[in-house]
């Protein structure tokens, strides 16, 4: 069988001619050509806004093509909507997972696998999964409900999905890797080369221009909505020129150095401090056991950990959000256990949440509005505020500028992912906060993005912010942070000083806690 | 949020059906209604001028309207106002009676001989009052005990009806009324005033368009406001902006009750006199209704209300003149308002 | 007074709520709220009972109920759906239209007599103590919805067409992705939710009072709709919720003639705060297991 | 005719009805009549709707103006006041709710008048009529007491208010008149329609061993129809519906209007309403057959129909008054006193039980 796939003259499977995608006045795509074989990976790299979800979503059927036209294996094809795209075989792993938390595993997949009768045959069904699993090393419980699983294993269930639908062909992966722990990505990165060898066709978004340089055969760079570069590996692309393609003439940033910092103990200044918290999770379950923090002026903690562990209740739980169950915190020798949200936001502390499309984008309200929430003071005039002037603020800052935001008067909620992080992280620095609690912040951001920001956070810490970091990137946990602790079963673990020990042993912790 | 459902289509409405969506709002339930009349053997063409004739024919005609819309304009704040801070409020109907008998108790027992300017401003504060204690049942059950306010001010209703029920029927019940269940009339000087001996129209439409000035003037101007609105749009990036978002939807929900309770004690001090046990009945979802039309805008809801306003009144006519049933008229006021929910949400600005 | 007597008049009273109940939770289970509850009811208490003085069968009248609560809650689907306006209001505005209609069309029936469904014993099974009387002296109609309860539970989690539909409800976009039509998905749902209220208003009028006049239900529908919240959108609490709410109808009625000095108009509400405080009960348990779709509507009223 | 027509000039027709208009009621072009409820509801507004219709027929000239479930609130007064803009000059209201707004809206237009059904308050132009209903219940009590088995009988009403608690009275008091030991049990629906409520009651009601119906519902069929099924003994009213009972049906209450509003009418349209007696509270008899006892059904036997016969005759001769007194409360109190004229104001504002109803009105 392999033989006579390896025979078929090389017809691309995909070819994308001048697509072009507008919101409105936006284009989103424009005039993109794409070229797709069988058994090969071909990596999609792109800033944040370039256009590279809004590409697979018209590959995938979810948009309308404006213009321009597809061919499947040779014969032009229409692909939307989804059922058509499907039918030809093509399968995507979304960024925002396409998965009912309320339902089980099993029922997840029973709705995507086409089939024919009324009743669901759960049996056959799990026994499709079995083999899967089998073959590519995917592990999931069928009968877990969703909303149980951590991100891994939700993004496990979509891969499973596109696998055991029947004929597909092509897997589109969006962004796949932001939500796994090291050790999950080179499974991950295994399990594309076994896809591959499989004879699928794979297109992956990523930002990890070290992820392209190990697995992708070729590589398309998108700007702007449009394609800068593309290149197969027989060119001998660098990752120096992927990354050059993508800024176009912007200059990517040089990581800060990081002043070391005075590890004189009793010098230390504390700026927030928790006291043998215990935190429950939505459903009841002690997710963070007595647990002490000390967080110091100027220093970066950062914090590792799969996630789903705790890391958002934790963060919530230093914020006020969440209720503690036990134990007691402390702002600058101040007592804020119970104290109202309010109480911590005027005590200096600003919060980058893991979700800030869920739960920190308001439908309908401007990037202004969203910033004399929890940043700008919102400054009166008469009754109301005086947006003028703090358009003005907002405008002033050269943070601002850094991080690129997009204008002060667009709708948030239409903004892309990236988008809306440079919003909120921007949002977090204007308030020039003395404590910052922030997760994942170059999570989906490009590297020119990411690196700014890293820097940004720097610059806080030696102005003398508190910083508490929460990433799943080692890289930059390694990079930033002064300290590191691990967070796995309910505990925390440490502190780890980053020039002490190395990813491999903090990715020990991650996932068998400190016994290892 | 879905942005992958395609939602392009309704971006780029064409522009025909932008035109000629307020003209199909007015004509096509008058025409589908037309059909109606002419099935029943009755012609619509003088029917719709007698109807016309008897709401704007004449003073007296337009201000039964206003008379008519003065509630729907309050009840119809009372959904809107909530409808900002993320919450439904289909209790104006409770509200609006437990104010109405807040207000004829008090004005019935207290305030009998207490001159009209203490007094009728007295009344207002206990109308409203009233309408606040009812929905206050509903915001503790949220804030509380997590209930969604749409069913528990739905279930309050009813009960708020059987409340007036029972307090007209024995506590509240006038003596020199036979025994009658009506509680007794209301001092002259507490009754509003009206503008003319010809007409039946009273200050009451100067309060309504008041509260509903103040209504917009808050929700779009203020800080406050804007704090409602943040509440509405999203709870969780309210609770990490410190705002206590309980707190706002719990004061919100009080305050609709609030004005809810004022259209109680204007029905009772303008029209009424007196609190008999249907007093106030369906203006509560007429006016959900008129709020919901309006796209929950506290001004626009003013042109929904008369709407709604007028129909009930040329209802009246349209049965006389016709023979047909009192049903038709409710069939003519779903149609219409069947329209302005067809054509839709006016484009974003 | 006595247990069995208010345990049948509770399934009496109740019965009409049971299927209006469940016809709500499954388009609720879509992702749709329909207040029209009330107007599907009148409708099908007209429709059924016109048909069953047309053809002298009360099961044919059944059948025409169920399409007449259909047909209005096709208006309500095609509003919500297709033109996409606030479920709420347009609930509202289907009630309304429903009153006027079934008043305008029923008049010709107010005093028409019918011979509509009629209590069966079942052999055997009434003769057992206490579970005879309670349970098997009921018309047709109220033992297909005892039926209807497990079947419903049945299609709901057991079958795939019921994973289809709660998926709907929870995240439209999902089974967006996966093929099917969310649209039309939502129109079955209302449709059929629509028809099993249609039939929830033929009970009331074929067989529980074999009586057509306006406006019957009497917001009957309300409290359907209300209860499927008590229901956590499960059918078996669905029909817990039905009988408490009907018990406490029979119970005020029982209380009223003992001659206590309580004034009816007190009993009269006890039905709603039992409600009320039953809902009160469970909401803290509830709220997360809400489809998402629902608390688009229920908690996204913004907009502005 | 058309020869007539030319010649009547302008003036002379002016002149007369200038002068008439004086006198309430005169020179319309209309009546009016407005009903609380739908005007086929099989009751209390249908029986004044038939009334209607009989002035409609008696009179072709005058347009009769209907307005059905019109609320009992100021709604009310819009309602006449645009039957009066439509040339109305006698006006119907016909539920107890109406009064006030009648009254309102009269003192705005002495030229209209109006004969509002079963109120106690009047004015120049505002007069009251009713009917004396207790009397046919009470005989129907008779027959009820008579008949029942357990001695157990029901009542199903609306709401209390005194036109119901005085039929409820009259019923008990018939009732007891031949079966001392005979009581009635008052359940309420809170509602004046509410056909499941209704039926939740007979049900109830039958399982606690009561084996006679009777109620106070603008809509019967539903209390005849489920008794019927139940095996019970029904008592109507408002209307004759023995067909809906064939086995049970005892007899009736019923209003007859049509005489009486044409006669109403007539006496309006001719200007002679001031001190006609329509001028106050006019109250229609059994004797003047504004109401009736409906003929009994099959079951009725014999000695039963002698003996509501025999006392139908002595209600119509003034020999008997179930109201004189005494006539004490559920609680043994002394209502009516012994030898006390009958009252009308205070019959009809009655606010209590006789002894032997079982039942409880809000105080
Ligand atoms: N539904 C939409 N409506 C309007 N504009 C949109 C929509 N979806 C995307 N856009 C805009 O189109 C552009 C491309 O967005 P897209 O999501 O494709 O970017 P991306 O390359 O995937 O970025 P990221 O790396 O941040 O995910 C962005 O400017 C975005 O704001
Ligand atoms: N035991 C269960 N059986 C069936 N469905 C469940 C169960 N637990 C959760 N679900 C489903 O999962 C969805 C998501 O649940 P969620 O995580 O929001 O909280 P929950 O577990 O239902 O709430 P709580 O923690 O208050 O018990 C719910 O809507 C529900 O339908
Ligand atoms: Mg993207
Ligand atoms: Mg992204």
């Amino acid at each position: 069988m392999e033989t006579s796939l390896e025979s078929l003259p090389q017809v691309p499977l995909l070819e994308a001619y001048q697509l072009v995608k507008r919101f409105g006045d936006l284009i989103a795509n424009n005039e993109v050509n794409l070229k797709v074989m069988s058994g090969e990976v071909h990596a999609i790299l792109g800033e944040n806004g370039a256009g590279k979800s809004t590409l697979m979503k018209m590959i995938s059927g979810v948009y309308r093509v404006d213009e321009g036209s597809m061919r499947w294996q040779g014969e032009d094809v229409q692909l939307h909507p989804p059922v058509k795209a499907r039918a030809l075989g093509i399968g995507m792993v979304y960024q925002d997972f396409r998965l009912v938390p309320a339902l089980t595993v099993l029922e997840n997949i029973a709705l995507a696998v086409t089939e024919k009768g009324v009743l669901l045959n759960r049996k056959q069904l799990r026994q499709k999964i079995m083999d899967v699993t089998a073959r590519y090393g995917i592990v999931v419980d069928p009968d877990a409900w969703v909303w149980q699983l951590d991100l891994g294993e939700r993004q496990r269930v979509e891969i499973l999905k596109v696998l055991l639908m029947e004929g597909t062909r092509l897997i589109i992966f969006d962004e796949p890797t932001s939500v796994l722990t090291p050790v999950e990505v080179d499974a991950f990165l295994q399990m594309l080369d076994r896809l591959r060898k499989d004879h699928y066709a794979v297109l992956l978004i990523t930002h990890k221009i070290n992820e392209v340089m190990a697995i992708a055969d070729r590589v398309t760079v998108l700007r702007h909505g449009q394609v800068m570069m593309t290149a197969d590996k027989g060119s001998n692309f660098t990752g120096d020129q992927l990354v050059a393609s993508m800024m176009g003439t912007k200059q990517l940033l040089e990581l800060e150095q990081r002043t070391p910092f005075a590890k004189d103990e009793n010098n230390q200044e504390l700026a927030l401090q928790a006291k043998q918290i215990t935190i429950l999770d939505d459903h009841g379950q002690c997710i963070v056991e007595s647990m002490d923090l000390s967080m110091a002026k100027g220093k970066i903690i950062g914090i590792a950990g799969i996630s789903g562990n705790g890391q958002k209740e934790l963060i919530e739980a230093l914020f006020g959000l969440r209720a503690l169950t036990a134990g007691s915190l402390w702002l600058n020798g101040v007592n804020l256990t119970h104290k109202p949200v309010k109480a911590y936001l005027d005590a200096g502390m600003a919060l980058v949440s893991e979700d800030p499309l869920t739960d920190s984008v308001i439908a309908g309200f401007t990037i202004l509005e969203h910033m004399v929430l929890a940043g700008l003071p919102m400054k009166p005039r008469g009754l109301g505020m005086d947006w003028h002037y703090i358009r003005k603020q907002l405008e002033a800052r050269k943070e601002v500028r850094i991080l690129g935001l997009a204008d002060p008067s667009r709708r948030a909620d239409r903004l892309s992912g990236g988008n809306v992080q440079r919003m909120i992280l921007s949002r977090a620095i204007l308030k020039d906060p003395s404590v910052l609690l922030v997760s994942y912040p170059s999570r989906g951001l490009d590297i020119g993005t990411t690196r700014s920001i890293q820097n940004m956070l720097i610059d806080l810490a030696d102005q003398g912010a508190a910083i508490l970091l929460i990433s799943e990137d080692l890289g930059e946990l390694f990079a930033l942070s002064d300290e590191l602790l691990v967070l796995a079963n309910a505990k925390l673990h440490g502190p780890f000083l980053p020039s002490e020990t190395d990813a491999y042993t903090i990715g020990q912790i991650m996932l068998k806690g400190e016994s290892a | 949020m879905s942005i992958l459902l395609p939602v392009e289509r309704r971006m780029g409405k064409p522009k025909w059906e932008v035109m000629l969506a307020p003209a199909l709002v007015v004509l096509a339930p008058l025409l589908a209604f037309a059909l109606f009349l002419l099935a029943s053997g009755v012609n619509p063409i003088t029917l719709y001028g007698t109807m016309l004739k008897s709401t704007f024919g004449d003073w007296y005609g337009f201000g039964e309207v206003v008379i008519k819309a003065t509630p729907f304009i309050l009840t119809a704040l009372a959904a809107s106002l909530p409808a900002k801070a993320g919450m439904i409020n289909v209790g104006g109907e409770g509200q609006l009676a437990i104010g109405a008998l807040a207000v004829t108790a008090v004005g019935v027992y207290l305030l009998p001989s207490v001159p009209g300017w203490i007094g009728v401003p007295i009344l207002v504060l206990v109308g409203a009052l009233g309408g606040a204690l009812w929905a206050s049942v509903a915001a503790i059950g949220k804030v509380k005990g997590k209930m969604n306010e749409t069913i528990t001010t739905l279930l309050l209703n009813y009960i708020a009806y059987f409340t007036i029920g029972f307090f007209v029927h024995s506590l509240l019940k006038d003596p020199a009324s036979f025994n009658w269940p009506f509680s007794k009339e209301l001092a002259g000087q507490l009754r509003l005033l009206t503008f003319s001996s010809a007409s039946r129209v009273h200050v009451g439409i100067g309060i309504a368009l008041i509260l509903a000035a103040i209504v917009w003037f808050l929700i779009t101007q203020t800080r406050l406001g804007f704090r409602i609105r943040v509440v509405g749009g999203n709870v969780l990036a309210a609770k990490r902006a410190g705002l206590k978002d309980t707190k706002i939807q719990f004061w919100v929900l009080i305050a609709a009750g609030a004005i809810a309770g004022i259209a109680g004690m204007i029905e009772i001090t303008g029209i009424e006199g007196r609190l008999r046990p249907t007093t106030g009945m369906n203006y509560g979802y007429l006016g959900f209704l008129a709020s919901w039309m309006a796209w929950n805008h506290p001004l626009w809801l003013i042109a929904t209300s008369f709407i709604i306003g007028m129909i009930s009144v040329a209802g009246n006519s349209l049965e006389m003149n016709s023979g047909l049933p009192a049903s038709s008229v409710q069939i003519l006021m779903a149609l219409v308002l069947f329209a302005i929910l067809a054509v839709g949400r006016r484009k974003q600005a | 007074m006595n247990g069995i007597d208010i345990g049948t008049g509770a399934i009496r009273a109740g019965t009409s709520v049971l299927y209006a109940s469940l016809g709500e939770l499954i388009a609720e289970r879509a992702g749709v709220v329909n207040l029209g509850t009330e107007g599907c009811m009148l409708g099908g208490a007209l429709g059924a009972f016109a048909v069953t003085v047309w053809s002298g069968n009360p099961w044919l009248g059944a059948l025409a109920g169920g399409i007449s609560g259909s047909v209005l809650a096709l208006i309500h689907a095609f509003l919500v759906i297709t033109r996409k306006a606030n479920a709420l209001a347009s609930g509202l505005t289907v009630m309304f239209f429903a009153i006027g209609l079934t008043s305008f069309l029923g008049r010709g029936f107010v005093n028409k007599q019918i011979h509509g469904f009629e209590p069966i014993s079942i052999p055997l099974l009434s003769k057992i103590p206490f579970l005879g009387p309670l349970l098997f002296q009921h018309d047709g109609l109220t033992y297909l919805s005892m039926l209807l309860v497990p079947t419903l539970w049945f299609l709901l989690f057991k079958t795939r067409l019921g994973v289809i539909l709660r998926a709907t409800g929870e995240r439209e976009e999902v089974v967006y992705t996966y093929g099917f039509s969310p649209k039309w998905i939502r129109y079955g749902a209302v449709m059929a939710g629509g028809f099993l209220t249609g039939i929830g208003g033929a009970q009331l009028s074929t067989a529980y009072t074999h009586t057509w006049v306006e406006n019957m239900t009497q917001g009957k529908g309300i409290v359907a709709v209300a209860l499927v919240i008590f229901a956590a959108w499960k059918p078996a609490r669905a029909m817990l919720g039905a009988y408490l709410f009907g018990g406490a109808q029979a119970l005020q009625l029982v209380v009223q003639q003992q001659g206590y000095e309580i004034s009816p108009f007190l009993l009269f509400m006890t039905p709603y705060v039992i409600t009320l405080l039953a809902l009160f009960l469970v909401a803290r348990k509830q709220r997360s297991q809400m489809p998402e779709g629902l608390s688009k509507v229920f908690n996204g009223a913004g907009g502005g | 005719s058309s020869s007539t027509t030319s010649t009547t000039s302008p003036e002379t027709t002016a002149a007369p009805s200038q002068a008439a208009s004086a006198a309430a009621g005169t020179g319309g072009k209309a009546v009016g009549f407005i009903f609380v409820g739908a005007k086929d509801d099989y009751g209390y507004n249908q029986a004044a709707y038939i009334g209607s219709q009989a002035v409609e027929k008696a009179f072709p000239n005058l347009k009769v103006l209907r307005s059905e479930n019109v609320p009992e609130t100021a709604e009310a007064e819009r309602v006449m006041e645009e039957m009066i803009r439509n040339g109305a000059k006698i006006i119907f209201p016909t539920s107890y709710g109406h009064l006030d707004p009648a009254l309102n809206v009269a003192k705005r237009h002495p030229d209209v008048l109006f004969y509002h059904q079963g109120g106690l308050k009047t004015a120049e132009n505002l007069g009251t009529y009713f009917g004396t209903i207790w009397e046919p219940v009470y005989l129907a009590g008779i027959a009820a007491g008579k008949m029942s088995k357990s001695g157990k009988l029901g009542y199903i009403v609306s709401v209390p208010i005194p036109q119901v608690l005085l039929n409820v009275n009259a019923f008990e008091m018939g009732a007891k008149s031949v079966n001392p030991s005979a009581t009635t049990t008052v359940v309420f629906t809170g509602s004046w329609c509410d056909p499941a409520q209704q039926a939740n009651a007979a049900n109830s009601m039958i399982d606690q061993g009561i084996d006679v119906l009777s109620q106070h519902q603008d809509c019967t069929k539903t209390v005849i129809e489920t008794a019927e099924r139940r095996g019970a003994l029904s008592v109507g009213y408002h209307a004759e519906a023995s067909v809906l009972a064939p086995k049970g049906w005892i007899t009736s209450s019923i209003w007859n209007w049509s005489d009486l509003y044409v006669d109403m009418v007539k006496t309006g349209v001719e200007g002679k309403f001031k001190g006609s007696k329509y001028d106050g509270k006019y109250r229609g008899q059994l004797k003047d057959n504004v109401v009736q006892l409906t003929s009994f059904g099959s079951q009725v036997p014999d000695d039963v129909k002698k003996l509501v016969d025999k006392s139908k005759a002595e209600l119509v001769a003034g020999t008997l008054n179930p109201f004189n007194g005494p006539v004490k409360d559920q609680k043994g109190a002394v209502k009516i006193e012994a030898g006390a004229k009958l009252e009308l104001d205070k019959l009809e504002a009655t606010d209590y039980f006789v002894e032997g109803v079982i039942g409880s009105i809000p105080k």
